[in-house]
């Protein structure tokens, strides 16, 4: 059989069972597979065991190809989708002096949220936002979410339709206005931060939807920073964490903590150690952990087994990709 | 519930009676969410002293544009808790009306009000704000932001960059007359045979400038090095091709390559179909460059200037086409991706110091010699204030300490 | 001449910019320059999507490899174009918003642009893998370290790694994996940041310096062309 | 009208992780569409910010918006050959602005900021600090110090200087090993984001 023949055959077969589970999703007879404990441990025996088989090629001196690690990636993130295991979640104290940053702040006060990401960063950054608003309106804190990224606001705005179905949540009530505010998005990355240390109107005169500033009462007399008890920052890149602690934390003095994918994170921990920063959520890992001490089970601890898996695998292929090395320089001195 | 042991006994018990009163007002407030001064009933009458010695200043080292208050808190405020409940700012313009334009939090004494105009002249009031009602200072006189001319806290700023921007001028001066040393990079000294290798191979050279625009320092430091090395690509006959994510890149990427090719004496090689814009998306950008990288199968790829998340990417795809890889960014972030997918990686400076080190033009290599004079002062600076501010706390010197507070006034940014 | 007035331009729109942080009445000058380049990267659009349009006609009037792809690409930009600039599919008047929700902009964003994006950002996690294959190797000293510190980073942000030294008495906690990938990213790591930071600054200040002193100046052009 | 949209989503998610497989026909498709929808996009989020954004509806009687639109003109005479040079000029003033502002902004922020940081006790405050910090005090010091060894031009990097510059690469590649772990972690959850997209949103086969 040629190539070309197999690839088409297999893109058939895939077809099919995209079809059949879709099919089977709107009709409502598939709910979603969970393997027992007894085979997610099989699974993994079997992925632990062809590791050990390429290992032991590797010393016949025989090496994978690109694409084999591609296929162990793929498999490795996707199988534990579907695997009850569960693992022991440690809380870093980074994400602790957050949670104890947020858990002081009294009922009723004011939180200044900027959502500063896209979609493509959405993996890491929508359950920490999730999280946040979940603890936000369950301990009575009013939210005022802005965004420096066009898309920032609407993803905050799908956090908010996420977690108002939360049963405790529904029974409060909220009003938008009152509650909480979605002011928009805004161009200018670092200046708009500047000038909404003198006044948060001129930046942005009306909100997300339209309504004019004035006729919002939760925003209605805040002015600047002054009128902010804490400021999060859910931050991709620039503009982000690294000039909110610039200008709104160093030039205007706002009780500051952010969320940052895990390639943000390192940037941000000198202004942890200097205090400019209090805590930092960083990735899915500080996502998880968040979610733990704010005691919701979200996205962020269900994918934390994908993690894990992951980072073992590029660990493995690490250790084989040495082992192939240090075999051949053998070779060498042969 | 107080411990009054001390001889202040009537102090103590006025502080008690105040006491009972603010929590009977406080649950006043609970019931009636928003502050109203007209909630007045006899029972709970709530009196606080204004705000004394207020004064309105000029704000220093603006645009005449923005005045700073101090006051003397409420001394209500200062002995009980929870009294005043706000301190409201009024402001008269031109001796108009008072209009209130902000509240603050009990214990603030100070307010800077910005977005004021130098032609008009403004007056304060500040009240402490009770259940009962407003208990206001008396107005400040009237006074007009200044503008001042010079910004004098950030002497110290002007006088170290003016001082490092000498040292690099006067270098360059210097280089003229006689030759200095400089290092080898050892990322620089690959690319003449980088270019010579597509040669040879009769393949192609991809130049990538990074994804940012002109306004970012790193894309001009790519594209200065692009045109270093156009020179030599035309002289050796070589194909070049630059997909590029930005118009204003696409243009000044555009002049780079004809002046190079011009100077090189090889006019006729270039045409404006070298350089394509693609689209300012980032992902849009890189899924384009991939597919052209294994299609068209370049012998040498530069990535030389501002490279995000896209960084492995790009570098991986010219790698698994088994193209050599020069990369330079100045985004740590970045860098380890380049170190492991790259041969060769310009790390941090030595991407701004490459086109001076290519150009072998004197002045731009005394520029590198200026730069190590700051080096060499932040070294030593590090080096001294480490030291005293060792010693000094722990010892307590008094002249380390000195020191150090004169190295933290001189460098500190805030 | 053609040369002489952009090199001036350059040495006096730069200078200016330099001294106006030292000079409140100036001070918003670098932020007025945002606004100018940002009015400038519109108009030079044109030429980018011109030079776009150019590209993929010529390609299919030459019946060029692959010519069938440059009609999709044309044909999606003309269709982003008008759904944006026309609001067409646009719920509601021509006064609504162009993103809002239903529009087919917005829809186009949803379902094309954003699966496009996140898909090829994920492809990131393969080439990482691939990647550490490959070039994760202690061929010398400073490899063995990258590696090291790499491998620690790894195990200690999940929960295996956590486990797997969890045996060590609290009194040499800073050896558990863990704590010792923070000790790491706020000691070692910070001090390289710090170097290399520091680096950079003293590189764009030359650099910056050489442009406006014009020692660089290839991107203006030749004279004679 | 919803089932078709999420099923050009995920055609479009599997044709770019085609790509892994080798370069073929459905990734070409993916990227011709991406290319061409994302820059229209761009332009068009451009304009309604830029354009339509400034001289409209807000302050449109700033002088600046105009100089900006000059210059933005200037750039198009390129469109006519003859007097195609003149387009260097908003060329020359994004440059010489771009340097002037990066000059003081990087020298302040990266220079004199990192310096003023760097400068700490080593034993913290009063000898407050435990032996861990201790050490991480002196290895910041040591570290921020000997990078710098390492960046010098002027000096060849041999004895006692180049011994130093060793020790800074070794900084170097500590920092670049932390970084490499902390993205390799990031990258992980954009894919676990996706192939939920497709096995959760899509095809809705996780519980």
């Amino acid at each position: 059989m040629s190539t070309r023949l197999k690839e088409m055959l297999v893109v058939a077969v895939m077809t099919v069972f995209f079809v059949i589970m879709y099919w089977g999703k709107v009709d409502g007879w598939m709910t979603g597979f969970q393997f027992s404990f007894g085979l997610s441990m099989t699974v993994v025996a079997l992925i632990v065991v062809s590791l050990l088989v390429i290992l032991y090629l590797t010393l016949q001196g025989k090496m994978i190809g690109r694409r084999v690690v591609f296929l162990y990636v793929g498999i490795s993130v996707t199988l534990p989708f579907f695997m009850s295991l569960s693992q022991q979640i440690k809380i870093s104290p980074e994400v602790q002096t957050l949670y104890d940053g947020i858990a002081e702040l009294p009922p009723g006060s004011v939180v200044l949220s900027a959502f500063d990401y896209d979609p493509p960063s959405a993996p890491e950054l929508q359950p920490m936002a999730e999280s946040f608003f979940r603890y936000c309106f369950n301990n009575d804190l009013k939210v005022i979410v802005i965004g420096l990224w066009p898309q920032g606001p609407q993803q905050a705005n799908m956090a908010i339709e996420k977690v108002m179905l939360d049963e405790s949540i529904a029974a409060k009530n909220l009003q938008y206005g009152i509650d909480y505010v979605n002011l928009g998005f805004q161009t200018g990355n670092e200046f708009v931060i500047q000038r909404m240390g003198s006044d948060f109107k001129s930046m942005f005169p009306t909100d997300y939807s339209g309504t004019p500033y004035d006729e919002l009462p939760l925003v209605k007399n805040v002015k600047n920073f002054s009128n902010i008890d804490y400021g999060f920052n859910f931050s991709a890149g620039y503009p982000g964490t690294v000039e909110w602690v610039q200008v709104a934390v160093d030039r205007y003095g706002l009780k500051m903590g952010a969320g940052n994918t895990a390639v943000q994170a390192p940037q941000c921990y000198p202004y942890i150690r200097s205090g400019q920063l209090i805590g930092i959520l960083g990735g899915m890992n500080g996502a998880a952990e968040f979610e733990l001490l704010t005691g919701t089970v979200g996205k962020g601890t269900k994918f934390m087994l994908s993690q894990s898996f992951a980072h073992m695998i590029v660990i493995a292929f690490i250790i084989i990709g040495n082992v192939a090395y240090f075999r051949g320089g053998r070779k060498r001195k042969l | 519930m107080f411990n009054c042991r001390r001889k202040s006994n009537g102090l103590c018990l006025s502080i008690f009676i105040v006491a009972a009163i603010c929590s009977l007002s406080v649950s006043v407030k609970a019931q009636s969410e928003t502050i109203d001064s007209t909630v007045v009933t006899d029972t709970n009458l709530v009196v606080a002293a204004p705000p004394t010695s207020v004064i309105a200043s000029e704000y220093k080292y603006d645009d005449a544009e923005a005045l700073e208050l101090s006051w003397v808190p409420s001394i209500d405020d200062q002995l009980v808790d929870g009294l005043v409940l706000a301190y409201r700012v009024y402001r008269a313009t031109n001796g108009g009306e008072l209009e209130m334009i902000e509240e603050l939090t009990p214990g603030n004494n100070n307010f800077t009000d910005h977005d004021l105009s130098g032609d008009s002249s403004y007056s304060y009031v500040v009240a402490a704000v009770t259940v009962s009602g407003e208990y206001s200072s008396n107005a400040t006189a009237a006074i007009s932001p200044e503008r001042e001319w010079l910004n004098y806290e950030k002497k110290w700023l002007f006088l170290i960059a003016l001082f490092i921007t000498s040292a690099i001028m006067y270098f360059i001066r210097t280089a003229r007359k006689k030759k200095l040393f400089v290092r080898k990079i050892a990322g620089l000294e690959a690319i003449d045979d980088a270019v010579g290798r597509a040669t040879e191979m009769g393949r192609s050279i991809l130049f990538i400038p990074g994804i940012q625009d002109m306004d970012d320092v790193q894309t001009l430091a790519g594209l200065t090095i692009l045109g270093r090395i156009a020179g030599t690509i035309a002289e050796y006959d070589t194909k070049l091709f630059m997909p590029v994510s930005r118009s204003l890149v696409m243009t000044a990427a555009r002049e780079t390559i004809k002046a190079s090719f011009q100077t090189a004496g090889r006019p006729d090689k270039y045409h404006d179909d070298i350089v394509t814009y693609v689209t300012d998306e980032q992902f849009g950008y890189v899924a384009h460059v991939d597919g052209i990288m294994v299609r068209e199968k370049p012998a040498t790829v530069f990535l030389l200037g501002a490279f995000f998340a896209e960084s492995l990417i790009l570098a991986e795809t010219g790698n698994s086409i088994g193209a050599i890889q020069i990369a330079g960014t100045a985004r740590p972030a970045q860098l380890p991706f380049f170190i492991a997918a790259c041969d060769f990686t310009l790390i941090g400076e030595e991407l701004f110091a490459a086109s001076a080190y290519l150009s072998d033009e004197p002045r731009a290599l005394g520029s590198l010699k200026g730069q190590d004079v700051g080096k060499a002062l932040a070294m030593f600076v590090i080096l001294i204030g480490v030291l005293a501010t060792t010693i000094a706390s722990a010892w307590h010197v008094e002249a380390m300490q000195t020191v150090v507070d004169t190295l933290s006034s001189v460098f500190s940014t805030k | 001449m053609k040369r002489q007035i952009p090199l001036f331009i350059t040495f006096f729109v730069g200078t200016l910019l330099i001294l106006s942080v030292f000079i409140p009445p100036m001070e918003t000058l670098g932020e007025d320059f945002t606004l100018f380049f940002d009015i400038i990267a519109v108009f030079a659009f044109f030429l980018g999507g011109g030079n776009l349009v150019r590209v993929h006609v010529t390609k299919l009037m030459k019946r060029k490899p692959d010519w069938g792809f440059s009609i999709v690409t044309l044909v999606g930009f003309a269709f982003i174009l008008a759904a944006g600039l026309f609001k067409i599919g646009n719920p509601g008047d021509i006064a609504s918003s162009v993103t809002a929700e239903g529009s087919w902009f917005q829809e186009s964003f949803n379902y094309i642009l954003n699966p496009l994006q996140s898909t090829m950002y994920a492809l990131l996690a393969f080439f990482v893998a691939s990647a550490s294959y490959r070039a994760f190797r202690a061929k010398n000293r400073e490899a063995t370290i990258l590696l090291v510190a790499a491998f620690i980073i790894l195990l200690g942000r999940t929960p295996f790694g956590m486990a797997l030294t969890a045996w060590i008495p609290e009194s040499f906690s800073i050896f558990q994996i863990p704590n010792l990938a923070i000790w790491i990213m706020n000691s070692p790591n910070l001090a390289g940041q710090r170097a290399i930071m520091i680096g950079i600054g003293l590189g764009v200040v030359s650099m910056s310096l050489r442009l406006i002193l014009g020692i660089e100046r290839t991107y203006l052009g030749d004279d004679r062309a | 009208m919803e089932h078709f949209a999420i099923w050009v989503a995920a055609f479009l998610t599997m044709g770019i992780f085609s790509f892994l497989y080798k370069d073929n026909a459905w990734y070409k498709l993916c990227e011709a569409i991406f290319v061409g929808i994302s820059a229209g996009y761009w332009f068009v989020t451009l304009f309604w910010d830029n354009i339509y954004g400034k001289f409209w509806v807000g302050k449109g009687d700033d002088s600046m918006l105009y100089i900006g639109a000059f210059l933005g003109l200037l750039m198009l005479m390129r469109l006519v050959p003859k007097i195609g040079w003149i387009s260097r000029w908003p060329l020359a003033f994004i440059v010489g602005a771009t340097a002037g502002f990066y000059l003081i902004n990087y020298f302040s922020s990266n220079v004199m900021r990192q310096v003023e940081d760097t400068i700490m006790p080593l034993l913290g405050p009063d000898y407050s600090a435990g032996a861990y910090d201790i050490i991480g005090n002196i290895v910041i010091a040591v570290g921020t110090f000997s990078g710098l060894v390492y960046f010098f031009f002027s000096k060849e990097h041999k004895g006692a200087f180049g011994a130093t510059a060793k020790v800074g690469i070794f900084f170097l590649m500590i920092t670049f090993g932390a970084s490499f772990g902390y993205t390799v972690m990031s990258r992980m959850s954009l894919l676990i984001g996706r192939l939920d997209f497709l096995f959760g949103d899509w095809l809705g086969m996780i519980k």
